[in-house]
């Protein structure tokens, strides 16, 4: 298996944890990544702000490039590149006005696009090219025990929703099961983390992530599982904001109904990416997968011997 | 001058229908323009044809002016042809010596430029004067019909129709797909805006069906096959094994006490799966016809549909002497003759598990409405007492309309009743539980008959109105007053504000849609179905209970979503409609039916064509002959005849060649 | 002809499915374009090749045939024997160099009253494209050249003033 | 003291056509059957700190109030997760409608002074231009440095953070054909002709730039 591979500016920066796991997850797997040659931006949520139509410009140049090289299939792991991606590819194929401005604009570049490169995402991938049985062979040190919230974060699921159910997504959901974890039911797992109103409006864009965290432990998972690296920087980075805009509110102890206990100390629930927990099920070192990187250490539960 | 117009001598008539066709077609320079083709003798534009004087005009002029052809160019020949050729034959002229233009449907309705629509006009009148001196006297031809009516379905429409039909002295058959007649009305607690008690004023009407001398009332049956033509159906039914004969059965209901299963352990239909019922049941108390039914999915007696014996039989033991249990009973068909149709299979709700955003299915105290009905009702499974599925009494309930209803991603349609049973469903709920009701709605629909006092009694109960589109049903809290609450939020447009409302128990109102077999039935009785898939009425003002196939009507939210008061009218016009055609005795065909002439050199190529087997070949003459009576004129071996040697009555070879020079004559 | 060419196109229509619809288009306003002249048929079972032919020798320019969909005819299979037909007629138009795209046959039930205004359209568009088909025209080019060809053989006779079995032509 | 604002619309204060010319975008063609359910508020996680809901910006679009919908902080609180997108039932694409309105706001420049949001946009834009790629601690030093000083030093705890986990490229991205990026943006540009890009590179009808709460 061969996937033109396309990172993304976060997963060079700020994500990079999220692309060395998958890049050493993926190779566990034998799946062969090429990186796209010269790869731009792909021209995301904020430039779409700015002119759309040269987003899908940004965009296609990627698709073009990606064509070119002859692995037919291009691997997009960030949310937001996936979906500019696909909703150019959607552009391209509904608008005809937006198509001639696109196709003139690569021209210039010596490039061309058929419109014939899948974009997938590594979930859609591993789930459906790969397949769980493969995943479970690999496994070497089952997450027994470990409790998490799957997280999907928006943009992987709409308004495109190309490989899960977009109300109630469970790829990840199953990937995680097939290493071991034990999922929490997570009702809130494709409501937005406030994307980039973090930085720029920290009282409503802190506030979506703070609820995802909250509710993560209320419903007693250990570890919020990701697969954005937006939502994972959101989620891990801004905590201590967080804890000081909402950290004394008192919620309901989960053991005794009518006591109250307080939420703040308890934000510190660690945010990985998803490929990070099957690297760990692979048995590959903690530092090859960058959770080093991550504010909040992951623990994991002690190995169970009667496992095997 | 052509002699094929020789003894021609046409009147034309365009009419302006008002505005709407002469807005958009120049009907004076029509009627100019057709003064002047062959065999005309009179040109006029009228502004309403269809109209007494209209129709006077036209008879005054075929006596003074010794017209012998007639052609109206109007609206589509679907809806007034029949007006005018009554009009022409009142004047002593042959019907079909008229023929019909359609410059509306066909032309200003449906183009925008003045000169395009009135070229247009000016060819399709031409067509018609060429085609109409080719017209010959022809006479209609009557076949007596058949006074028996079939009705399928057995709810509040097909009971109605079968009730109005048979106390008119006709004899029905009334066939139900259910075990028993009742539809979703037999569901319902109370009916709004009255809240009559619907098991009160339903359940006398089943019992005179099923006690009336003129219905047979075959229910667990489906129709499987009609053939024939209108006053002359013969149809097919099923009737599905209940493995208990109907005609020994007192309903006494000792098999159900005395069944193997102590306590009922199945799904029970009737209650939307709330309550529970044993393999041999009665759908609900007051079922029609009184006669229990074994389901051999999960009775011990079958194993996958076969009798195993494997059962003691306590069922058998306890029905004693009258022996109406018979496990031997197979699928049966009957054939039965009619002479007229009602359809009225009605609806089915929506499947909420296509908005998966209000959370049925996940969060157990989320309801469909008709489960909340038989939640409330008295004989229902909780005896009327409102506990939740998990034993909890609501404090707080929110009920969410349009679910499933003016929605481009599910049914665009508006469901018509949701508004009021969920007005009527607050107005209960209020009752049984003195809970908070929160009424989340798009717009409020409550036109009809003391509907708009029924909603003001209700804001006057201290119901909430929220004016709002439900965005989602979640259980997560954001404040400890939200703790084990499903949370409603939703945007209060009238107010402008985001809100978040906690309750214990969300009903869905779920919106209506057609059968998911529609399409099978639509072909079964060979209708038509609009684009939302329920029956296509053949006009929707002025024949709003008549299908497309003749002696065949529709009642009820088959054709489209409608309440019970509707339902009701409707089924009564279908059964006023099919009194029409039997106390007639006979009906008149079209005489379109197809003849072959003398020079037919049999080939025999038209004989497997005919659908209907109405063609044979005759050994004596060697020539193929056309049984008129089977004929029903859709001309395919006319189409198909090589040597040209069968004609259809109305739409001959020369006829329609006459009316393709003529539409292409004129520029 | 002084105006700009427009497309004429002869449309038979089933009077149960396509018929209907498009007198559902009429009643729900639908805008198409007005170079369709509809000719009603009980069924499209009805339709003589002879009729089509017919159309495009007296200068039609396309003509569309509307039926009920398949397993939907009021006369139960009426629409597929038109469809058997419209095959062998179609290959027949090919032979004589006739496009295609000028004779179309659609499904379009009582209820597709916005097909209609589609099909319309869209087939006007494509005629528009195809330009005019103009038989009658060819028919009057053929007449001259066989008229000249008669002539030039009759002078010939004449020159030769020996009977030929030509003359017919 | 209360302070009193009239709140009344006047004929005048719309910009006609402003309604049709956002619904004529591709992919904005839907607002015209909106039924004002406010499914889309009622949906949307942002909703809350909005000055109008999105149901209100869908019915100001629609009736051309260019100035209300403009300088709302709603079309700038969208995160564009297309919550409202997927779940409106009259399948207004509502996301892609605040992305048109957001570009028309910057263009005309209309926007409060030293808001964050436009600025990041604006910002992200220029860098993916200039190198073709974006490094976010780069971006968001610019940002903090445009909009708001004090913010950026708040932030210096989380700048650390991210150094000391490894997470802060000390060395800007880039492409290596930045010209060939370039030129393809400069087509984008010289296309006028394409009604999109033309009516937004049109003068402002209304707005003066000097936009602001």
């Amino acid at each position: 298996m061969k996937f033109s591979y396309f990172p993304g500016c976060s997963l060079k920066g700020t994500g990079r944890a999220y692309e060395e796991s998958l890049l050493q997850v993926l190779q566990v797997l034998g799946v062969e990544l090429v990186e796209l040659e010269d790869w731009n931006c792909c021209g995301a949520t904020a430039y779409m702000a700015v002119d759309e139509v040269k987003a899908c410009v940004m965009a296609s140049r990627n698709l073009a490039i990606a064509e070119k090289t002859g692995c037919k299939q291009l691997l997009a792991p960030c949310s937001a590149c996936y979906l500019v991606l696909n909703k150019t590819k959607h552009y391209l194929h509904e608008s005809p006005s937006v198509e001639a401005v696109i196709q003139k604009a690569l021209k210039e570049g010596h490039l061309t696009y058929g419109g014939n490169v899948p974009v997938r995402h590594p979930l859609d991938v591993l789930v459906n090219d790969i397949g769980l049985p493969e995943i479970k062979k690999r496994v070497v040190r089952p997450l027994k025990g470990l409790k998490v919230a799957a997280y999907y974060g928006c943009q992987i699921v709409r308004p495109y929703a190309a490989f899960d159910d977009q109300y109630n997504p469970t790829t990840m959901d199953r990937l995680l099961e097939a290493i071991g974890c034990k999922l929490v039911p997570y009702p809130l797992k494709t409501r937005c983390c406030g994307g980039s109103l973090t930085g720029t409006l920290p009282e409503p864009g802190l506030l979506c992530s703070y609820i995802l965290l909250k509710e993560a432990i209320k419903r007693g998972a250990d570890v919020v599982s990701t697969v954005c690296p937006l939502c994972q920087f959101n989620l891990d980075c801004y905590r201590d904001k967080m804890a000081g805009r909402w950290g004394h509110e008192m919620i309901p102890d989960p053991a005794d109904r009518n006591n109250q206990v307080p939420v703040g100390p308890r934000l510190d629930i660690p945010v990985v990416y998803f490929t990070q927990l099957l690297g760990l099920a692979f048995g590959l070192p903690e530092k090859s997968l960058g959770l080093q990187r991550g504010f909040t250490p992951l623990r994991l539960p002690p190995v169970q011997t009667a496992a095997a | 001058m052509d002699p094929r117009f020789a003894d021609v001598r046409t009147g034309f008539y365009i009419c302006h229908c008002g505005h709407n066709i002469a807005s958009m077609v120049d009907c004076p320079a029509v009627a100019h323009y057709v003064a002047q083709l062959p065999g005309v003798t009179l040109s006029r534009d009228y502004k309403y044809m269809c109209s007494d004087p209209g129709q006077e005009l036209i008879q005054k002029d075929i006596k003074e002016h010794n017209l012998n052809r007639v052609v109206v160019a109007s609206c589509s020949p679907l809806l007034h042809e029949r007006t005018f050729r009554n009009a022409v034959a009142a004047a002593g002229l042959n019907p079909f010596f008229f023929h019909m233009v359609n410059v509306r449907e066909h032309d200003s309705w449906v183009h925008t430029d003045r000169a395009e629509a009135t070229a247009k006009a000016k060819a399709l009148a031409r067509a018609a004067i060429e085609r109409v001196a080719r017209h010959k006297a022809l006479e209609v031809k009557q076949v007596p019909i058949h006074p028996d009516v079939l009705v399928v379905g057995g709810g509040i429409a097909g009971i109605h129709a079968a009730l109005t039909l048979a106390n008119a002295g006709k004899k029905v058959y009334l066939v139900e797909r259910e075990p028993s007649i009742g539809g979703h009305m037999a569901k319902f607690d109370k009916t709004f805006p009255t809240l009559d008690c619907a098991a009160c004023i339903l359940t006398p009407k089943m019992s005179e069906v099923g006690a009336h001398e003129n219905i047979t009332l075959w229910s667990y049956s489906e129709v499987v096959k009609m053939d024939g033509y209108v006053g002359n159906y013969s149809v097919t039914i099923k009737r599905k094994p209940r493995y208990v004969n109907e005609d020994l059965c007192t309903g006494c209901q000792e098999c159900i006490a005395h069944c193997v299963y102590k306590e009922p352990k199945f799904a029970d239909e009737f209650n939307e799966g709330l309550g529970r019922r044993k393999p041999v049941y009665i759908p609900f108390p007051q079922a029609t016809p009184q006669v229990t039914l074994i389901d051999p999915e999960v009775c011990l007696n079958f194993k996958r549909g076969v009798v195993t014996g494997k059962c003691k039989q306590t069922c058998v033991e306890a029905c004693g002497e009258k022996q109406a249990i018979d496990f031997t009973q197979k699928e049966e068909l009957r054939e039965i003759k009619v002479g007229t149709i009602i359809v009225a299979t009605g609806f089915q709700t929506f499947d909420v598990r296509r908005t998966p955003q209000y959370g049925y299915g996940r969060y157990p105290n989320v309801y469909t409405a008709l489960e909340v009905e038989r939640l409330v009702n008295a004989s229902g499974p909780t005896a009327g007492d409102v506990v939740l599925r998990d034993g909890r009494r609501p404090k707080a309930i929110g009920i969410i309309h349009c679910v499933g209803s003016r929605d481009r991603k599910t049914n665009r349609w508006c469901s018509r009743v949701c508004c009021m049973y969920s007005m009527k469903l607050a107005h209960l709920l209020k009752e049984h539980t003195e809970a908070e009701i929160y009424n989340f709605y798009i717009d409020i629909r409550a036109p009809g008959k003391g509907y708009e006092e029924f909603y003001d009694k209700l804001l006057d109960e201290g119901v909430h109105f929220i004016r709002g589109r439900v965005g989602e049903v979640t259980d997560w809290a954001f404040i400890p007053e939200e703790e084990g609450k499903l949370i409603i939020r939703v945007e209060d447009t009238l107010a402008g504000v985001v809100r978040r409302v906690p309750v214990d128990m969300v009903v869905l109102a779920t919106g209506l849609e057609p059968h998911g077999d529609a399409q099978d039935v639509r072909r079964l009785f060979n209708m038509s179905c609009g684009s939302e898939g329920f029956f296509l009425e053949r006009h929707p003002k002025l024949a709003p209970v008549n299908t497309f196939t003749d002696g065949i009507f529709i009642a009820g939210c088959a054709q489209g979503p409608r309440d019970i008061p509707d339902t009701v009218a409707q089924a009564g016009a279908a059964a006023a409609e099919a009194l029409v055609l039997i106390d007639k005795g006979h009906i008149e065909q079209e005489p379109n039916t197809a003849h072959v002439l003398d020079d037919c050199c049999g080939c025999k190529s038209c004989l497997p064509l005919c659908p209907y087997t109405a063609i044979t070949f005759d050994e004596a003459t060697k020539k193929a002959v056309i049984n008129e009576a089977l004929c029903k004129g859709c001309g395919t071996c006319v189409g198909a005849c090589p040597s040209g040697s069968i004609t259809q009555n109305l739409f001959e070879d020369e006829e329609v060649f006459s009316e393709i020079e003529g539409v292409l004559a004129h520029d | 002809m002084t105006k700009e060419w427009s497309p004429r196109i002869v449309a038979f229509f089933c009077n149960w499915c396509t018929y209907t619809a498009a007198d559902l288009a009429g009643v729900s306003r639908l805008k198409y374009a007005a170079n369709v002249r509809v000719i009603r048929l009980m069924c499209s079972g009805r339709v003589d090749p002879q009729f089509i032919l017919d159309a495009l020798r007296r200068g039609a320019d396309g003509v569309l045939i509307g039926g009920c969909h398949p397993g939907d005819c009021h006369y139960v299979e009426g629409n597929y024997k038109m469809l058997r037909r419209f095959q062998l007629l179609q290959r027949m138009l090919r032979d004589l160099g006739i496009d295609e795209r000028r004779v179309r046959l659609e499904w379009i039930s009582a209820a597709e009253g916005e097909k209609v205004k589609t099909v319309i359209n869209d087939m006007t568009a494509q005629i528009k494209a195809l330009g005019p088909l103009a038989v009658p025209g060819q028919f009057a080019e053929w007449d001259a050249e066989v008229g000249a060809l008669a002539h030039e053989l009759r002078k010939a006779d004449t020159a030769d003033a020996t009977p030929t079995e030509v003359a017919h032509a | 003291m209360i302070e009193l604002k009239r709140t009344i619309k006047y004929e005048s204060d719309r910009v006609p056509g402003f309604g049709h010319e956002v619904m004529s975008v591709p992919g904005c063609e839907q607002l015209e059957t909106c039924i004002q359910c406010g499914t889309c508020s009622g949906l949307c996680p942002l909703s809350i700190f909005m000055d109008y809901t999105p149901r209100q910006v869908m019915e100001l679009t629609r009736s051309d109030f260019k100035q209300e919908v403009l300088r709302s902080t709603t079309i700038w609180l969208c995160a564009s997760c297309y919550a409202c997108t997927v779940e409106c039932p009259k399948q207004i694409r509502i996301t892609d409608i605040m992305y048109e309105l957001k570009q028309r706001a910057i263009h005309e420049g209309i926007y409060p002074k030293r808001f964050p949001i436009p600025v990041l946009a604006q910002e992200f834009y220029k860098m993916s231009h200039k190198h073709g790629r974006v490094t976010e601690n780069f971006l968001a030093t610019i940002l903090f440095l445009k909009t708001n000083i004090l913010a950026a030093i708040g932030m210096w705890r989380l700048g650390l953070n991210l150094i000391t986990h490894g997470r802060f490229p000390l060395k800007m991205e880039g492409i290596k054909r930045k010209d060939e990026l370039g030129r393809m943006m400069a087509v984008v540009d010289q296309l006028s002709i394409d009604k999109l890009t033309d009516r937004r590179r049109a003068p402002a009808a209304g707005g003066n730039g000097q936009g602001g709460h």
